[in-house]
């Protein structure tokens, strides 16, 4: 790392780069992640992503269950603030290899659950960014309104994060009673609070520029290494599962898909990320309104399958998570054990990208890249 | 012999104080404690300041010696000293022709001192509560202002030079 | 008051330490009322209680935190320089104590009233980054160092508008001395300078518009110089954990912190004295004098605080050349701009 | 001129936007709290909530059912038969209860509360409380005992069992002797065959 430079008046100067760990327990890490940079001054000369500090081999563990139906606790675990989108990846590549039809009613809840766990993931996401750059009033103003959806999920199925609600073919409960007058309140209280957000963080002009033409992801480089989700948007590629390969029921709704535009500053910086997810929580509650609106009647565990013994054979099934595309791809050979899964999670491939857009940048600005790339390690490491 | 006055036990206090702190500039190993040291000896000699009533200078030489120039000294020190490897060790070279050099000019200044007539003062209660900044602004603005404004512009060119050097390493660089 | 000390102890070194020690009667409870202040005002502001279980309201809470600091095992870490690592909060609190030396509490007690009250000011708060500095050499820490020399950037360059500001204060009221400037502007109200000072009408509206440009310099640089949100670079938690104190524990740290609680309370205390009328009553001679005094500059002080306050609890935290960008181009043009029309003012009317 | 405008844009731009955040911040300062004071206070929990597991012994039939489900393998189980004049009771679902249960073990530290032990219970004993506040100081007190049985009624069961096992072993014995006698006969005109061996029943 000793770099000889010589000066005009031929004498040399001699410096070197300091090397600098970041985590795994640092603060805008966001979990156990650890990056080793190369810093000359405050400015950034490489990052080294190490993972692997939250690895509980999931994969390998989903082979030792002896029923399908117990690797969705574990797949819970994988993206522990968005367990429903999981589950609902999972549940569909199940499925799919058992070739089972489900009553519509499970899949317009599911659409609910869902998108209720696509906002509380990404208040979590905008809230934390607020921290990494400084402000702490609005990760507490993002909290108070995830509290209400969390509120919603422990009246459904009891537990407040990982729910273990979505099943192979079914549900675990149908919705409550007052589920519906709660869910209806919420979405007018949370319109306003989007608002007032907005004002408090994201047009902030201190904000704008601690987040505008930093990071800048551009679309050919974002698809080249292969991100997904808001991080993909952001670069104002208009790529979303629900729209272009509709699973569940997505078809049925009406609703855009978010992209950056480069409003603030340079298309694909970190402030076309974080307003990517501020618009999709409008988009998000749009959806939600339309599913209650139409929620068809039916039972939620007819279809549920009381061995679940899938024919020998594969089967993969994508699902838009919060942070992307989230991929299941599952290898049956008769038994009731998975033969092999393989999860293909967003967060991982779009945490490949860190060291190609923070090279040349500041510290902070290092923060404001980790945090709009906006990882759960839980899924990184699986 | 006369009962010593709160003001001379100051004075040998801070005497104390400047004096043990140069030797610590000079003969610390440590760069960095050399550095740290100079603050008490700039300190002291703001309070012989103090002490002579020559408020305007006291806390000038606060401002500029420790505000600036030591900030300066210990910024210097630390970005080339490695902070976890190495540190920088001064060592003493060529003793005998300093130990020459410094006793001749120790000689000197204890010469001028015997020598010159030293003009002094009464400790006066009314002086020490007035200041003498009118009176420095008054010297600056009317005799001696042709000094004061060509040390203004000496400073301007140091500064643009100080601009001129900082940008050059900037561009393009010869490997 | 201070003679009255000094009488007390006649020709003895015991009377100054006593005037000495004055401030401490001051920076203490107001440092455990400000902890308090902060986390009720930040609490409430991001819709939540606080503290509620010791005493009334956690009333008692700051004194529980003390207490907990003072019990605290002191790490210091085996790589750390011990002597400079030991020595460095103290000299981060003298620098800070110091100011408290020119600070005209009421108009029958200041502790020096020197004629270079405001000069001083300037002078003394270098000492702070001196002490920053060695904590976070000290430290052995990388994180630490990056604070301290952020810190140290920072301070110094924002002494700069802080200076022009004071410059331009001086400039009106001919004086330096804290006493006088407060004495200048004892006229209720509209005889602040924010206000564009006692002057004959026509100089007030024309000085009013610089003065208040003027504030808002003052106001900005002085968040700056006592690192707090949105300047709070050297010790932003999600870049650098804690700066230049990370390493610190137990009493160190609570001098740290006490150092910072009172440097804010000294910088609010200088917009107060420039521009707001020190101890001056609003109301003119009305509710003034004796403890009065005492009463408006607390007052006044502890509302700047609290802007501060909600400021750091309302704004992200600029990045390092930003900061330097609002120093630089920002605050020292407008401060000079203002300046230069202040010297106009003064010579045409 | 753009760069000027840019300049001063930025300025107002701050200024703007940072009273907007001051307002926000402002007006919340007077909004009600939306936290509640934890020990003294407690949220509602809906009826689904799912905590602590909870086991009703007088209901337990001892399938095993529960511990095949549980994903994190906390529930430990073991059965002695009893026999057939014992009278165990029935559960309150008028099921008959054919097992003793000498351990059941649930290991909360363990336990992940996904719930699914929880739906194949045929009699509904095992089920999730709203007990949440449980921590311990030693995790081997996170080790619940639900099992009811004495140390002695366990030996007694076991006792009766081996005795029992004794019997059908030393019945089915015969058995096999009876009918290794009528084959060694029918084979003895055929072909030799190897004797057979009584099985220990599991």
């Amino acid at each position: 790392m000793e770099t000889i430079t010589k000066t005009s008046h031929g004498r040399t100067l001699r410096t070197e780069e300091m090397v600098i760990n970041m985590g795994p327990q640092h603060p805008s890490t966001h979990g156990v992640l650890r990056l080793e940079l190369v810093v000359d001054g405050e400015i950034v000369i490489d990052v080294i992503p190490h993972i692997g500090y939250l690895h509980r081999c999931f994969e390998k563990h989903s082979e030792q269950m002896t029923n399908y139906q117990q690797v969705i606790p574990y797949v819970d675990r994988m993206d522990y603030v968005a367990s429903m989108n999981s589950e609902l990846s999972f549940a569909i590549a199940a499925e799919k290899l058992l070739k089972i039809q489900i009553p519509e009613r499970v899949d317009y809840i599911r659409v609910i659950m869902c998108e209720l766990q696509r906002i509380a993931s990404h208040l979590i996401a905008i809230g934390t960014y607020g921290i990494d750059i400084g402000a702490f009033t609005p990760f507490l103003f993002c909290f108070r309104d995830r509290e209400r959806i969390l509120d919603l999920f422990e009246m459904t199925c009891g537990a407040r994060l990982l729910y273990n609600y979505i099943w192979i073919g079914g549900l675990s409960h149908d919705l409550p009673q007052q589920f519906i007058p709660t869910l209806k309140e919420f979405i007018v209280d949370f319109r306003k609070n989007i608002k007032e957000l907005n004002d408090l963080l994201s047009f902030n002009h201190i904000f704008i520029k601690r987040t505008a033409n930093i990071g800048v992801l551009p679309a050919d480089v974002a698809i080249n290494y292969g991100c997904s989700g808001p991080m993909l948007r952001g670069s104002g590629v208009k790529w979303d599962l629900r729209k272009d390969e509709p699973y569940s029921v997505y078809n049925k709704f009406d609703f855009e898909v978010c992209v950056g535009k480069g409003e603030v500053g340079t298309l694909g910086d970190c402030w076309d990320r974080y307003i990517v997810r501020v618009d999709e929580m409008e988009q998000s509650l749009r959806i939600i309104e339309q599913a209650i609106q139409t929620l068809p009647e039916g039972n939620v565990q007819s279809a549920v399958p009381k061995r679940i013994r899938p024919n020998p054979g594969e089967a993969y099934a994508r699902a838009e998570s919060p942070r992307g595309e989230l991929g299941f791809y599952i290898m049956s050979d008769g038994t009731g054990t998975p033969y092999r899964i393989k999860a293909r999670s967003p967060a991982f491939v779009n945490l490949s990208i860190i060291s190609e857009i923070s090279r040349g940048c500041m510290i902070a600005d290092l923060c404001a890249i980790t945090g709009s790339v906006d990882i759960v390690l839980g899924e990184v490491d699986r | 012999m006369n009962m010593l006055s709160l003001y001379d036990y100051i004075f040998y206090f801070l005497a104390f104080v400047v004096i043990g702190s140069s030797f610590v500039v000079v003969f610390s190993r440590n760069i960095i404690y050399s550095a740290f040291a100079l603050l008490f000896t700039f300190f002291g000699v703001a309070g012989f300041y103090v002490l002579l009533s020559a408020d305007f200078l006291a806390i000038t030489q606060l401002l500029i010696y420790v505000g600036g120039i030591l900030v300066l000294l210990l910024f210097g020190v630390m970005l080339t000293n490695k902070v976890v490897d190495v540190d920088i060790k001064s060592s003493t070279i060529k003793t005998l022709p300093a130990s020459i050099i410094s006793a001749l000019l120790a000689g000197l200044l204890c010469g001028i001192f015997y020598v010159t007539n030293w003009y002094t003062v009464p400790t006066n209660p009314e002086l020490l509560n007035n200041t003498t900044a009118i009176a420095i602004g008054h010297a600056f603005i009317s005799t001696w202002i042709l000094p004061f404004e060509v040390a203004s512009v000496v400073l301007l060119v140091a500064m643009l030079g100080a601009v001129i050097i900082a940008r050059r390493e900037k561009g393009p660089e010869v490997n | 008051m201070i003679d009255w000390i000094l009488t007390q102890f006649p020709d003895s070194i015991l009377g100054y330490i006593i005037i000495c020690a004055v401030p401490l009667l001051f920076i203490l409870p107001y440092a455990l009322v400000t902890i308090y202040l902060e986390m009720k005002m930040s609490a409430h502001m991001q819709d939540r209680v606080a503290y509620m279980r010791t005493g009334w309201h956690g009333t008692l809470q700051p004194f529980a935190d003390i207490l907990k600091l003072l019990q605290k095992e002191d790490i210091i870490p085996t790589a750390a320089d011990k002597f400079l690592f030991i020595l460095a909060p103290y000299i981060v609190f003298i620098g800070t104590y110091a100011t408290f030396a020119v600070l005209p509490f009421t108009s029958s007690y200041i502790g020096s009233d020197l004629d270079l009250g405001l000069f001083y000011l300037v002078a003394v708060s270098s000492l702070v980054v001196v002490g920053i500095l060695m904590s976070g050499w000290a430290s052995n820490n990388k994180w630490s160092l990056f604070g301290a020399l952020r810190s140290a950037a920072q301070i110094v360059s924002y002494e700069i508008p802080t200076a022009l500001v004071l410059l331009s204060i001086v400039m009106i009221a001919g004086t330096m001395n804290m006493q006088q400037l407060s004495q200048l502007q004892s006229g209720g109200i509209s005889d602040w300078y924010i206000f564009g000072g006692p002057f004959p009408i026509v100089k007030k509206l024309l000085l009013l518009p610089l003065m208040f440009i003027l504030f808002l310099v003052q106001l900005t640089a002085s968040m700056a110089e006592v690192n707090r949100t949105p300047f709070d670079i050297p010790e932003a938690e999600s870049e650098l954990v804690q700066g230049y104190n990370t390493e610190y524990s137990g009493m160190k740290f609570a001098i740290f912190y006490l150092a910072e609680y009172a440097n804010l309370f000294a910088v609010s205390a200088i917009t107060v004295v420039a521009f707001f009328g020190g101890w001056g009553s609003p109301f003119g001679s009305f509710m003034s004098g004796g403890v009065w005094d005492l009463f408006w500059f607390v007052l006044k002080g502890m509302f700047f605080v609290s802007i501060n306050i909600w400021l750091r609890w309302t704004l992200p935290r600029l990045r390092v050349d930003q900061l330097m960008y609002v120093s630089w181009k920002v605050l020292t043009p407008f401060a000079l701009v203002c300046m230069i029309l202040i010297g106009y003012i003064l010579v045409a009317f | 001129m753009n760069a000027i405008t840019e300049y001063f844009g930025n300025i107002t731009q701050s200024l703007k936007t940072i009273s907007i955040g001051m307002g926000v911040t402002f007006k919340h300062l007077f909004t009600p709290a939306v936290t509640i004071q934890y020990p003294t206070v407690k949220m509602k929990l809906p009826e689904r909530s799912r905590n602590r597991l909870y086991v009703n012994m007088d209901d337990c039939i001892g399938c095993d059912q529960c511990s095949k489900a549980c994903p994190v393998n906390c529930i430990e189980i073991e059965i002695i038969k009893s026999t057939p004049e014992d009278d165990l009771g029935i559960t309150s679902s008028g099921q008959k209860k054919k097992l003793h249960v000498p351990v059941f073990n649930i290991d909360i530290a363990k336990c992940c509360y996904c719930g699914l032990c929880v739906y194949p219970c045929p009699t509904e004993c095992i089920y999730m409380t709203n007990v949440y506040e449980f921590s311990e100081f030693d995790r081997n007190n996170l080790i619940y005992n639900f099992a009811k049985m004495t140390p002695a009624e366990i030996e007694t069961a076991q006792i009766k069992v081996k005795k029992m096992d004794e019997e059908t072993a030393a019945k089915k014995v015969a058995a096999a002797l009876v009918a290794a006698q009528a084959k060694a006969a029918l084979d003895a005109t055929t072909q030799t065959s190897t004797p057979q061996q009584p099985t220990e029943p599991q």
